[in-house]
């Protein structure tokens, strides 16, 4: 039991770091600021809602599990409105 | 006095007092915040009276209990609690500044006021509650027992007193305020960047723990060294002094007064416990030297530059600058090369009462500038002219501070200088004895320029633009003669003042001593000053002028000279560069006296 | 080498550089932001010698950690009035700059010669 | 693992302040020292400090940062005249030289301390039972070394007193900084009604659970700050004008009631700023609850600047 949820950590964190990973590569290489928006903000929640997943199982408690799905929630919230506000403030320069 | 044995961890009989001179100013400060309008004022000048027999009784307390007062607070021992602690220099230090700021709060009165019925206005919101902030930083500053405390001190004085500086808001103050502000946060992170290796090295930031651990190894002198240049910096110690003289100069009179009198006295007085207490055997002869060799270039610098202003503002700051230069001078002459250390002697009382005493001085010569310029709308020093009628009693405060320190007897000034000479003898350095009297000469100097112009003769009647309250000239003139008189009050209850030194003499011997510089200072302020196109309003200045005029061309560009040296050294990055090399030589002087890593 | 002296060199770095960017940069707000990267470097001393403190059980000495978080509050309300008196600057010069003989109406010291 | 992730880290962060110096922009520059915060963070952490890496957070990565890039965007017109400003090449070299010196002054001091370390943890550790709390850096600075974070709050508050200052004389007793207006259909007006009452709870969690873990009257008041600029910044509310009672008295709430403690302490006989041992949790918490409101409500008036609008009747 203990094999198979390490294991889970295991993929489950590195899945996260990869789209962590390819979202910086999408924020450094990709053109414009509506698609670095775009690389930076699924991989941002896609990797942290992973690696959230993932340190499910070793969190201390059910209280600890809610705090970590908190932190998910919260950042998934801030990040949705500054990214909506980052595209409007583009869109406006891009059509002056 | 000997140096008391130091008290670690019991409060003595008294101890409270300390606690109570620390609240009263910031519970005043709080209260006046949150009251507002006329209660501002209010509570502020009811908390001066408090604040100075709080300061007495400190005193009275001292002196009977022989030794000095000490508080835990919350009960804490250090090294993991802070101890408050007054010894002499703190008590002779918190009751100047008493005296100061009660005498600046009266002073204060008429420009900082809100009438009835009128609601609260910036200024006099911001200057009461600054003021008080000032105290606070500086009660702190001396009765704190922790170094890290005196950090949090320091910066609490700092931010009271940058404000202070621009409370007109003309644009020249505020960049005069902006440079301040950055270049004494640079002087703070080195100090807290000391305070840090201090701690990693003995586990403790008190100051007596730290004097009973402090030996010479490398991350110790690195921070000492640190430590001191982050307060030079603080202090505007020449070439460190790029903020000062337009601060001082732009600020309201009686914030004026309160920057030059107490403010920079602060990070004077932290640099005197770190070499003093913390670790009188470590910085060695070099280190002492080059401290007293920035002294000494100060107090030249600082005069000459002084001697060729036209503003009478500007001449009181560029004087401080040279003051500061005399309260650095004794930190060579206290070293006593027999038990290679700092000797809490004659050097160190002389260095206090020189802080004293000009605090209390510049605080009079500020507030006397501030009334002249406030009746004649201007300070330019040529115009003067007939001022000396119409405000008598300013222009006397104003002359009175500048006799007390040329260093007249009975003047606190010429007991510091007669300590210092008295040190300069015994150690056999007569080179400081040289630039202390230079000094004397260049102050009566740029005295007299200023007064032949103040007491010449209007050539047309003076519209005076307001009229000056008595209470405010009294103010000043108090102060002035507080410094005149200091010399006969004898301090060596609280002061290591050795025995035999008169603090004033009245035979020929002592009047010649006294006229000397005097007259040489005459002669120079004639050399040297500006004078517009009239020649010096003196007697016979037809004939003078003729006399001086071959010499006064070749005196005049060297005057040129200076100026232009102090353009280039308050360049930012000249102060910058000066401020990181005098760290490296103070390092590597202190490195090379201690052994070496 | 240990993780404190690691981190504690990497201080030094980072207090070096503050102190280039505040002698050299003639922009009062990059010096601002320079004097924040010098204090960031002093801070982390003081982290570096709790470190090295770590005894009965904690993983660092707790005085020299509570002061840096006393320094830190400090250090920001310095950048609050450095940079409030900054902008207060700009506003009244329209430029922000820290050359003496900047602002057009400077002292009439210098206007004569 | 050996010190591979520590060298790693080290080498980010030396970066990114290598960056926030020679950037050409200054808002370029203001970023990258926003995320040197962040990194920073994760340094303290690794430090064993994680009381400390809440704050750096807090206030390298969040206040400063905005303090700075709101600073850096009304100055953006000054910066090609900075330029002809630059000190020249053979100062640029000195100063870089005499900066080395102090780094390697520095680095030198590091390698110097000693070992073993000394270290007040035991005292700290020996006397928590005073407190009763587990959180060894709030017994610092609640109890051994209050008096430091008591006049902490006072550089605060005059911090505060001297932006203040700065306003024009016809607009004092007026409303700080300019007024924010929003789409209040927005995301960002959504944002700004959602997220307070968690902030709200979270930063007082942080508070509470600061008895005896990491968090603490700061970190927690930072967040309560935060939560507040961002309901101004949405235009949801404005900023109070600096004549307000009650915004007064919020602003000096926290260091009155630690002073009257402390005196309480003194007048009970024991000493200033002593507890009871029997009441320290209560006192202790009496005195950090004030002392949320007013941190949050300085720090958002510092961010907010001087007096620019006058008082709306």
């Amino acid at each position: 039991m203990r094999l198979v949820l390490d294991l889970f950590t295991i993929v489950t964190v590195s899945a996260g770091v990869f789209f962590f990973l390819a979202g910086t590569v999408g924020l450094l290489r990709f053109p414009d600021a509506l698609t670095r928006l775009h690389a930076l903000t699924k991989a941002d929640n896609l990797g942290l809602g992973l690696v959230v997943v993932g340190l499910l199982p070793r969190a201390d408690g059910v209280l600890g599990a809610l705090k970590l799905i908190s932190i998910w929630l919260l950042v998934l919230l801030a990040s949705a409105t500054v990214s909506q506000l980052i595209a409007r403030v583009a869109r406006r320069n891009v059509s002056a | 006095m000997p140096p008391p044995a130091p008290l670690l961890d019991a409060v003595t009989p008294g101890g409270f007092l300390l606690v109570l001179s620390l609240v009263v100013p910031v519970a005043g400060a709080l209260l006046a915040f949150v009251a507002g309008g006329r209660q501002i004022e209010r509570i502020a000048l009811g908390t001066m009276p408090l604040g100075l027999a709080i300061a007495v009784a400190i005193a009275v307390v001292m002196r009977q209990a022989g030794g000095p007062l000490v508080y835990l607070l919350g009960g804490w021992a250090p090294p993991l609690g802070v101890a408050l602690r007054a010894d002499g220099l703190s008590v002779v230090m918190m009751l100047m500044t008493a005296v100061v700021i009660c005498a600046v709060g009266v002073f204060a009165r008429a420009d900082f006021h809100t009438p009835a019925g009128s609601a609260e206005s910036r200024a006099t919101f911001a200057f009461w509650i600054l003021l008080l902030g000032v105290w606070s930083g500086l009660n702190t500053v001396f009765l704190s027992g922790d170094m890290f405390t005196l950090y949090v001190a320091l910066e609490l004085l700092t931010f009271a007193a940058v404000p202070l500086v621009c409370l007109d808001g003309r644009a020249e103050t505020l960049q005069a305020a902006l440079r301040y502000l950055l270049f004494a946060l640079l002087g703070s992170v080195l100090y807290l960047a000391g305070a840090v290796l201090l701690y990693g090295v003995y586990g403790t930031l008190d100051i007596v723990l730290l004097s009973q651990r402090a030996h010479a190894d490398p991350a110790t002198l690195i921070a000492a060294a640190l430590m001191t240049v982050g307060l030079l910096a603080k202090t505007a110690l020449v070439p460190l002094h790029l903020w000062l003289p337009p601060a001082h100069a732009g600020a309201p009179a009686a914030a004026s007064a309160v920057l030059s009198a107490l403010v920079v006295k602060g990070s004077f007085f932290i640099v005197v416990r770190l070499w003093f207490d913390v670790m009188p055997k470590l910085p060695g002869y070099g280190a002492g030297q080059l401290l007293s060799a920035l002294g000494a270039a100060a107090i030249v610098f600082g005069n000459l530059v002084a001697l060729r202003q036209r503003r009478l503002k500007l001449l009181i700051a560029y004087s401080t600058l040279a003051q500061i230069g005399y309260l650095f001078l004794m930190f060579g002459l206290a070293f006593d090369p027999v038990s290679a250390r700092l000797s809490s002697g004659g050097a160190l009382a002389g260095g206090i009462m020189q802080a004293i005493s000009h605090a209390t001085a510049k605080a009079a010569m500020f507030m006397a500038a501030g009334l002249i310029y406030a009746a004649l709308g201007h300070d330019r020093i040529v115009d003067l002219a007939g001022i000396g009628r119409v405000l008598p009693v300013s222009v006397l405060a104003f002359a009175l501070g500048g006799v007390a320190l040329m260093g007249v007897p009975p003047s606190g000034a010429y007991a510091a200088k007669e300590l210092l000479l008295q040190a300069a003898t015994e150690t056999g350095q007569w080179w400081w004895a040289v630039v202390l009297q230079a000094g004397g000469v260049l102050t009566s100097s740029y005295l007299f320029l200023v007064l032949a112009c103040a007491l010449a003769p209007a050539s047309e009647p003076i519209a005076v633009r307001a009229p000056v309250p008595f209470v405010r000239e009294a103010a000043a003139l108090g102060l002035a003669l507080c410094s005149l008189l200091l010399g006969l009050v004898h301090l060596g209850a609280y002061l290591p003042v050795p025995a035999g030194v008169r603090s004033s003499s009245f035979n020929l011997d002592g009047v010649w001593k006294v006229l000397w510089p005097v007259l040489a200072g005459v002669a120079l302020a004639i050399l040297l000053g500006r004078w517009g196109d009239r020649p010096p309003p003196v007697p016979l200045a037809a004939a003078i002028d003729r006399l001086v005029r071959p010499t006064r061309r070749p005196v005049l560009a060297l005057g040129g000279i200076v100026e232009g040296a102090d353009g280039v050294l308050r360049q930012w990055p000249a102060a910058g560069l000066s401020l990181l090399l005098i760290a490296v030589i103070f390092a590597a002087a202190m490195l090379a006296a201690g052994g070496g890593p | 080498m240990s993780t404190a002296t690691v981190f504690g060199l990497c201080a030094a770095v980072a207090a070096g550089l503050g102190t280039y960017g505040l002698i050299t940069n003639p922009q009062p707000l990059r010096k601002i932001l320079a004097f924040n990267l010098l204090g960031s470097g002093v801070f982390l001393f003081f982290g570096v010698v709790a470190r090295r403190g770590a005894a009965a059980g904690f993983g660092g000495d707790p005085v020299p950690q509570a002061l840096v978080i006393t320094g830190m509050v400090v250090a920001f309300s310095a950048t609050a009035l450095a940079v409030a008196l900054l902008l207060r600057l700009f506003q009244a010069t329209g430029s922000a700059t820290l050359r003496p003989d900047a602002p057009a109406s400077a002292d009439s010291n210098r206007t004569d010669a | 693992m050996g010190l591979g992730f520590e060298i790693g880290l080290v080498v980010l962060v030396l970066g990114l302040a290598t960056w926030t110096i020679v950037a050409r922009e200054t808002f370029a520059a203001v970023v990258g020292f926003a995320t040197y915060g962040l990194l920073l963070a994760l340094v303290w952490v690794r430090l064993s400090a994680p009381d400390v890496a809440l704050t750096e957070a807090a206030i390298g990565g969040g206040l400063t940062g905005t303090l700075l890039l709101g600073a850096a965007a009304r100055l953006r017109a000054t910066e090609a005249a900075a330029a002809a400003e630059r000190p020249g090449a053979q100062l640029r070299l000195v100063a870089a030289v005499l900066s080395a010196t102090v780094t390697a002054g520095l680095a030198a001091a590091v390698l110097f301390l000693p070992d073993p370390a000394p270290t007040l943890a035991p005292a700290a550790a020996a006397n928590a039972a005073a407190t009763t709390l587990g959180n060894p850096v709030t017994n610092v600075l609640m109890a051994f070394r209050a008096m430091d974070t008591l006049l902490e709050k006072v550089v605060l508050l005059l911090a505060l007193v001297g932006v203040w200052s700065l306003a024009p004389d016809r607009l004092w007793g007026g409303h700080p900084g300019p007024r924010h207006e929003a789409d209040p259909q927005g995301a960002f007006a959504f944002l700004a009604r959602l997220l307070p009452p968690p902030g709200i709870v979270i930063g007082i969690y942080i508070l509470w659970v600061s008895a005896d873990h990491p968090g603490g009257a700061f970190q927690s008041g930072t967040i309560l700050a935060a939560m507040w600029m961002l309901v101004m910044m949405a235009g949801l509310a404005d900023t109070p004008p600096v004549s307000r009672r009650l915004l007064r008295l919020a602003l000096i709430a926290g260091p009155l009631v630690f002073l009257l403690v402390g005196l309480g302490g003194l007048w009970l006989g024991d000493a200033f700023l002593a507890y009871p041992v029997a009441y320290a949790k209560a006192l202790i918490l009496a005195i950090e609850f004030p002392m949320i409101l007013t941190i949050a409500v300085t720090l958002g008036l510092l961010l907010a600047g001087p007096p620019e609008r006058e008082r709306e009747r």
